[in-house]
């Protein structure tokens, strides 16, 4: 009776079958909330090709900066860039694609490949570079752009707690984009802080239930700050 | 006089009404925050996914795990809660947030604004720019009224790639309050000290002046 | 400061602007999770010719029942309507008319409306008689169908606990369709068990953020059990 | 002999595996959950918001707010999760779940299938239907082989409304176990003293038979 328990005990384990040119979803809003063990794992197995979905890339040598640096990366999706010079650098050498996505349509892509919706309007980037060579339609007088889903080989996610089905809850602003890549994952591999027993999180307080889930590893997180603010 | 950035700022928070949802973006917007009249309240929405944004943590209180999407490190005012990214911006693009505030290198008499992309030159994204734009119920937007340079920021047409389109109804700048309507900046403000005629040189879109231009009143 | 405390105290004020010929999206899973004050307060204003958009009508004699009973409902908007004879028997007569919407569109179609999306494709329906008349498109070569969005003049949705401030959470599976109903009304209406003050709630445990929330009134509610089974 | 209505459910129950996240509509689909082999372990996903429903409460257990989709009041299985409607149908029509077993009136050699309407007789809705039947990886009909009048419900084509299209490939019913394929049912496995020449009087739609038909093997 092992079919739930997707706990699985290492790195190798937890990425087994992420192959070059494959597309990674990736939770995370800078380097808050990011899978750092799994990111660490890609580099590790030198992965070749990859197309990197995620809101940010890291800074330079933290994070997905640390693909990039090791020129594992293909391709960008992303909104903001703005925290890696290496990415810039790549870019205008033109080792990089990337697709500049606005943050919202982002999250809502991720979230439409998870749940079976292949297309949706949205209003964001009309009139813009991002709606250029998108099909464009008024609904109620106002024009809309039509955002196709992103589904990915594999989805890493950072969450707090996970219990052995993968059940699991994020702490504060750690949640952002890792909910909606969870669930757009062919395969998608969690890592967190703590691992518990079936049962003991509430189950109507679980924010990503188990089903999106394929295996589940404890990290060991660095956490590095981005920002560090303290109140004057 | 020109106004400083807190000015600049100062006049924004005027705009804002008892129980209001704000969403504040980097630079003089966020200095807004710091000026919300004594009698109202309001509640900062940050778009990575915390409506309720609270100050800047004290060394006991930091935390990785709570940032804003300036990627700061801050807190959580009471009543506040915490969601995902889908969530967040389901909350801007269903027209949910009552003011957006944000900066921008051009504003033309047509509400377009451009304000994430200097072609050859910046190319860092525009993060959450182009919901908030398309979502919010009210746009400012602030800036210079014109750039280091000397040239106007308030264009008859933008010349960088948009962020929006049709979108942006006030402008406050360091000389003037602005509505954008019928193809046209019209003054309704201007700052203490600074003349119509000094406006009216450094807009380049077309400029619509009443008789009588108050300047702006500061508490 | 009272901004953001959006308790009020009596049904007339917590329903007060709704009008004949309006459309109130109603949370609520069968008799699980209903407003129950709140419909009792729309029965008590006798408004007439309502649209009501919710996934079931209730059953005869309670919940969104008693609207129909009243002869306040104009049209329905639901998935399922078999536990009401006198449903049947209005629409028999021409007194009232249905659009049968599937129960995962019908929740998609609130969540776009609140979420400023104007419409989305599903493969749900298609080639059925929900696909009729609607635009259909291939993407991956899988067939799929454009649905619309759906808001309402008013949501009316019901809570377990909320604060002033409006932040709510459900209990159990009473959460079903309230969150999305929340989020689609021009006015949104909570009725909850308990009342709380504003910090009391957890922020990342928090199912609907207090945005979305007009008003709040503390009910009192029978939930009343449409099934009731007992383990053997 | 015919199977009962435990019986099929015993055989459907066969075909889960260990893990599985299964959706079990109303009737004999849902007598399934009883019948799954000890050795493995399945979690049933209610589309109402629950995922790890567990039996019928006790009168002491017994709640308003835990309720599954056929409105019975039900307890949540340790490990369970419950969410709102929207995440429900993600869940379903993102292909998550591994199973759908459903009824139907009709089942075609295309796939189709028609459950949820009888025009001028029965007007209660789709419910979940036309999603799990467009959403789960899986899908498996129960019913009986042909109707109380003795008319076949495997069809050429179905001649009610539909609940979806090209989406049935196993059918269960009293008599058989068939897949469609290729434009036909095929015939798999026969109910035990069941035999080929009853199957075929019964199947209207173009049924194809192998030289070798199992019975079906209960444990």
């Amino acid at each position: 009776m092992a079919g739930f328990d997707k706990v699985v005990t290492s790195y190798a384990e937890a990425m087994a079958g992420l192959e070059d040119d494959m597309t990674v979803i990736a939770g995370g809003f800078g380097l808050c909330g990011i899978p750092e063990g799994l990111i660490a794992q890609i580099k590790t197995m030198q992965t070749k090709g990859l197309t990197i979905v995620s809101n940010n890339c890291g800074v330079d040598s933290f994070g997905l900066g640390i693909l990039l640096e090791n020129k594992q990366v293909k391709k960008m999706v992303s909104s903001y860039v703005g925290e890696n010079a290496l990415f810039e650098q790549q870019l205008l050498n033109g080792e990089l694609e990337v697709e500049l996505t606005p943050q919202g349509t982002l999250a809502e892509k991720m979230r439409a490949g998870g749940a079976g919706i292949p297309a949706f309007y949205t209003a964001t980037g009309y009139g813009t570079p991002v709606g250029e060579g998108k099909e464009s339609r008024e609904f109620n007088g106002r024009p809309y752009i039509l955002e196709e889903s992103i589904t990915g080989d594999f989805a890493i996610v950072k969450a707090y707690k996970a219990d052995r089905y993968g059940n699991c809850i994020y702490r504060h602003t750690a949640q952002n984009f890792n909910p909606m890549a969870a669930t757009a994952g062919k395969i998608t591999v969690l890592e967190v802080e703590e691992i518990v027993e079936p049962g003991e999180l509430e189950p109507s307080q679980i924010h990503t239930p188990g089903i999106y889930i394929d295996r589940v590893i404890q990290g060991c997180f660095e956490k590095r700050i981005e920002r560090k603010v303290l109140a004057k | 006089m020109a106004l400083s950035r807190d000015q600049i700022a100062m006049r924004v928070a005027q705009e804002f009404q008892d129980g209001d949802y704000v969403n504040l973006g980097i630079g003089i917007p966020t200095l807004a925050a710091n000026f919300v009249p004594d009698n109202i309240e309001v509640m900062l929405q940050s778009e990575n996914g915390l409506l309720g944004m609270g100050p800047n943590p004290t060394e006991e209180q930091l935390d990785a795990d709570m940032i804003n999407a300036g990627k700061e490190t801050v807190t959580a005012a009471t009543g506040a809660s915490i969601f995902n990214s889908a969530e967040s911006f389901a909350m801007i693009r269903g027209g949910h947030v009552d003011f957006t505030v944000l900066g921008a290198f051009e504003v033309d008499v047509s509400g377009n604004i451009a304000s994430w992309m200097i072609p050859n030159k910046l190319i860092k994204g525009m993060g959450g720019a182009m919901d908030l734009v398309a979502g919010a119920k009210n746009i400012i937007v602030t800036m210079t009224h014109a750039d280091k340079h000397g040239n106007s920021k308030l264009l008859q047409t933008c010349t960088l790639p948009l962020t929006g389109v049709n979108c942006i109804t006030r402008i406050i700048t360091d000389l003037a309050v602005l509505e954008v309507k019928q193809g046209a900046f019209h003054l309704t403000e201007r700052a203490p000290g600074v003349s119509v005629d000094e406006i009216k040189s450094k807009t380049a879109g077309e400029l619509v002046v009443p008789n009588e231009v108050p300047e702006m009143v500061f508490a």
